[in-house]
């Protein structure tokens, strides 16, 4: 689960972690509104779930509340990388001295925490790995300790900084740790951290991704926030009621499987026969009927789908189930795009046997049925 | 002997009361797996299958000499059961539940590692050695013969169809070993690969791998430096787009690392031929074995 | 800091622990209606920091909410070892049908947190000990790790309950857990833990004693709970915020040392020689002539005081500044009982030189002054 | 060769820069000690008493060979300052800091423990090995004379008043160790007379304990079991009441437990004898050895 900023920043700011003051607006007057209360020239942001909103024209310098407003409304009525922006954020624009990059994510390598800081901040930090690597400070936390204070503070200290700086910054990285620990943090950075004029560090940005996994122990949380904790498409949201794994794609071939290697494998012999995939439908393990026929079903909701790829090797998933969902599917919504089909594995001969007496054919490598399905689509256009 | 799990595994299946657990007790007794105990708190002393539950891995140790552990339990519940069994000394333990919150695998692998215990998993299929008929997980047994090779895989039913293409070309599998699909796992593929270098018997590896991570990367730079048996390699997900989870946790491409691309140039870098399709790898192991 | 039963209470319900129902009252009217809230027969109990209040009359049974009045009232003016009764606590009264143990302190030995469980509760642990040792189930808590959930229930299991109890049990324990972690607590004592004839646990008494070294991380606690975390004499208060250790003991003779073991040892010399000690007065290491003064000031405000027994054994303490106090403290407050001193170590001869030209005796050796003392006191009688 | 410290000894102060830091840096400095450098974040680059400071001890460990640490952090930033010591490989850590909270003495010293390294204290004046003139604490060097009798107590000033009474019987010390007045310490007696054991110019042992916990008792086993140069031992708070902190945090009779009786009969039970009062440890040495 995604924070905005805002939302991240409250976060922050419980923790007793420094930032710039401001707040949100929701409408351009309110904008002017909080900008009039910071008094001072202001940064207004756009409140989205995505990277580069600077690029994309998100980010924007008033002097003035009447300035703010302007900008507001502008922004307000963006859409960044497809998705509409519904608040802003109105900070204090700070005198910038230098900028920092302070975070915390996994690393599935050794798996631990890893935290890492930088002095070179500002740019996201898969450029500065390719920029200056040399200014990336990693330190791993050992699940038995935690993030301890003196490594917080070696962590200021080999980023260059020296005197009062040390504490000040090790203070963020014990914030954030504890942010992470307390609410299952899977990736939280501050970028920039600023270092102003004045010599303050304040978190100018922040991200925070909470572990799905773990949503159930943040209840309040999500309580509090008053949104949906994954905002989703009616599909996307359907599949997930079901427990299946869904991804909209630019294709046009729907990859209805089970279990995600497979289904990702699947995608990629369509691509191998020149076809492209629209959907990845997951139906995850042991689907029975309900699951089959509500994957179909949704699969065809999505208007870019001109044919279906039932790809099945079953293990815990039993073929006859599978066959019986395709029936059910056919019968309840209708099959309007061609649809191949490849099911082997448990109960594979009933399952057969279903789909035979029903007249639906069946193929039985994936590779066949990729083909097959590409050929179709060919054919239709 | 084979990798982790041989004849002289004794099981006992955490959660067994339970839908899964029951379930797949009877699929793996039915295989021939040795289940000595299962356990539930609060249900000792009833019976699943045949095998006698306890309420605590403590408990069942006293009656039955078990080795190694399979877990059905619930996502919230999953961690605590886990390190119930590495207190325990159980070795490997199979950890089947899929949304384990990232924290607690963080906790269980370290728990884990300080031990030298090996986590299967969270989100596995499991691990089989077909030459003992021991399957220690949810895999269907029948797909996989017995033979020489090892095969490890983030994924579950792709092994399936990648062992059912070997069963129907006449490989069979040393230990098929499922790591499991999310981000942090307790064995990744490289220290996959240093368990069956010590297995004499395995004269061949398979790594299914997919996008996300480097886990891939670092297999194959292993391979290069350490395993001089041949290896064959699948990665699925060629076609996923950036930022995108494609089902499994880990399977994700975050800005420009994880992806397919780089973990076959990083398997072509180490000599190991990548298949282009799931069938394909058959093919390429009957080439280089 | 120790907490009263019922602060503890409202910790271990904010920590979701199942209690019987119930309420405090600090007058026999709101007893009467707490007990008219409860609605079934209840038990009434004195708050006080002290065991064994039970057989102290502290704890009564009320089937009406009018006799918990008038117990309310008898008790309401009890004194407990000592301590008057402010507060009681009115809770149904429970059919039990067993009596448990639960516990969480320190292992000196171990270094390790240490829980105790026992099917046979409703004694003191210290009893139980004796009585039935194999009734006293430990588990030592790894740091690394915590308590884990499969440890508190593995304690249930080793206390012999089945069943659904194991579960409900382990919550106690791992509750008990969370609130030692969260609290820096150092003991804490379920006892009894009632399992009822409905087969319900209920935390029928509670005890919380919290690090006072660690009292600095709980002021949101202390603020809550509206009372000085530690309740102190006058004379303790001063000692206290002088940074002295100071105890009342029964005998006459106050002792003024520089270090806890010294001081000890001293009031045992003085005890040799057939003495009694009525003050327990270390001054703390490097004390100054400000502390000395106030030490001596302290003392005689002690009503049980005969004699003062000085014994400095110089290290970071300067003998001189210690010479000084005295000297101050006879300048500012008086002398009004004899004193010996017993002054040696760091600038020995400067002090000894003050106390020389002051007219005032001092000796080499402890066992001399104690003596000395000693034999003053019995002198006076 | 003494115990713990030696010759070869070289200390970093942790909280050199704080008042107390700075005054017993002179006064160790003055003894004999070989301070090599001292540390308090943020104040890198200053000196104490010539002594270079440094921000942290890994940055100190880069000019510095160090082996040991000696901290006067304030207690709320004293356990994260042996973490870091700990961290170091630093041996021993000499915790002189009170009133550490007891959830922070337990995580420290379990830390250490995994390591092999020896806390000493917290609220410890220190250790002192007067033959190599090092002292790592706050105890008045000068009372100390060098000899082959170890010295362990729980208190200070009690320390100085029994090792003056050796220093005048003509009696000297190979190391006194200051174990703390908190109920949990790095160092226990049990394991302190460990430590002697293993150092064959200790000729004899003395013991200063006092009443709570059953730390002296389980010495005395110890010594009973596995020590067999003479022992002498002195026990403070024979007249305490039960119930009362007697000063230090350690020294308290919980019901029944933790007595002058019981600690005095262990060491009678184990043939140590008790002195009855601090100048009689001198004289009791005289005829056990």
């Amino acid at each position: 689960m995604k924070l905005f900023e805002h939302e991240a920043k409250d976060i922050f700011r419980a923790f007793g972690m420094p930032l710039p003051p401001g707040g949100v607006a929701k409408t351009p007057q309110e904008a002017k509104k909080r900008a009039a209360e910071v008094g001072k020239p202001v940064v207004v942001k756009a409140q989205v779930l995505s990277g580069k909103r600077g690029k994309a024209g998100g980010v924007k310098f008033a002097d003035t509340p009447e300035q703010a407003e302007e900008l507001a409304k502008e922004i307000l009525a963006m859409k960044i990388n497809d998705l509409p922006v519904e608040t802003v954020l109105i900070e204090e624009k700070l005198a910038i001295q230098q900028e920092i990059y302070a975070g915390i994510t996994i690393d599935r390598n050794t798996r631990q925490y890893v935290v890492i800081g930088s002095s070179a901040g500002g740019m996201s930090i898969e450029e500065l790995a390719e920029e200056s690597p040399e200014k990336i400070i990693k330190m791993h936390v050992n699940p038995d300790t935690g993030f301890q204070p003196y490594e917080a503070r070696q962590m200021a200290i080999d980023m260059g900084f020296t005197g009062k700086a040390i504490n000040k910054l090790a203070g963020f990285f014990l914030k954030l740790w504890r942010i992470v620990e307390e609410y299952d943090v899977e990736l939280t950075e501050i970028n920039p951290l600023i270092l102003t004029k004045e010599g303050s560090f304040l978190a100018a940005d922040a991200r925070l991704n909470i572990d799905n996994n773990a949503l159930y122990r943040h209840q309040e949380l999500i309580d509090k926030l008053e949104r949906e904790p994954i905002e989703q498409n009616e599909r996307e949201q359907l599949a997930t009621d079901h427990g299946m794994a869904y991804v909209e794609l630019d294709g046009d071939i729907a990859c209805i499987c089970n279990g995600a290697g497979l289904t990702m494998a699947t995608l990629d012999a369509v691509s191998l026969y020149g076809g492209k995939a629209s959907t990845f439908l997951d139906l995850g393990g042991g689907s029975d009927a309900e699951r089959v026929e509500m994957g179909i079903k949704i699969a065809q909701m999505y208007d870019k789908v001109e044919a279906i790829l039932v790809n099945i090797m079953g293990g815990i998933t039993r073929c006859d189930d599978v066959a019986r969902g395709i029936l059910a599917a056919k019968e309840k919504y209708g099959i309007e795009v061609p649809m191949v089909i490849r099911m082997v594995g448990t109960n594979e001969e009933e399952g057969q046997k279903i789909l035979n007496e029903a007249g639906i054919p069946f193929l039985e490598t994936m590779e066949e049925a990729a083909k097959k399905v590409v050929d179709l689509v060919k054919e239709e256009k | 002997m084979p990798v982790l799990v041989d004849k002289d595994t004794r099981v006992i299946i955490q959660g067994i009361t339970g839908s899964q657990g029951t379930f797949h007790t009877e699929a793996m007794l039915e295989y021939g797996t040795k289940i000595v105990a299962g356990m539930t708190p609060g249900k000792g002393g009833e019976e699943v299958h045949g095998i006698p539950v306890y309420d605590s891995v403590t408990q069942a140790k006293k009656d039955h000499d078990i080795t190694a552990s399979v877990i059905f339990v619930p996502a919230p519940f999953a961690g605590d059961a886990a390190m119930e069994a590495i207190d325990a000394d159980l070795n490997p333990v199979v950890l089947i539940t899929e949304h384990v919150p990232v924290k607690d695998e963080i906790r269980v692998i370290h728990a884990a590692k300080k031990k030298g215990i090996t986590i299967i998993g969270p989100n596995t299929p499991g691990i089989i050695t077909p030459g003992d008929k021991q399957k220690l997980g949810i895999m269907p047994g029948h797909v996989f013969s017995s033979g020489e090779v090892g095969l490890m895989s983030r994924s579950g039913t792709l092994t399936y169809e990648i062992a059912a293409g070997m069963t129907q070309a006449g490989i069979g599998i040393s230990t098929a070993i499922g790591l499991g699909g999310d981000p942090c796992v307790g064995l990744t593929p490289a220290e996959g690969v240093r368990l069956f270098k010590d297995d004499k018997k395995t004269k061949a590896l398979v790594l299914v791998g997919e996008i996300g991570g480097d886990a891939e990367e670092r297999a194959a730079a292993y391979v290069k430096e350490n395993y001089d048996r041949p290896v064959v390699a699948f990665i699925a997900g060629r076609t996923a787009p950036p930022g995108k989870r494609m089902g499994h946790a880990g399977a994700i491409i975050s800005g420009s690392s994880g992806t397919a691309a780089a973990k076959i140039k990083a398997f072509n870098n180490a000599d190991v031929p990548v298949a282009e399709r799931p069938s394909d790898v058959a093919k390429l192991l009957k080439e280089v074995m």
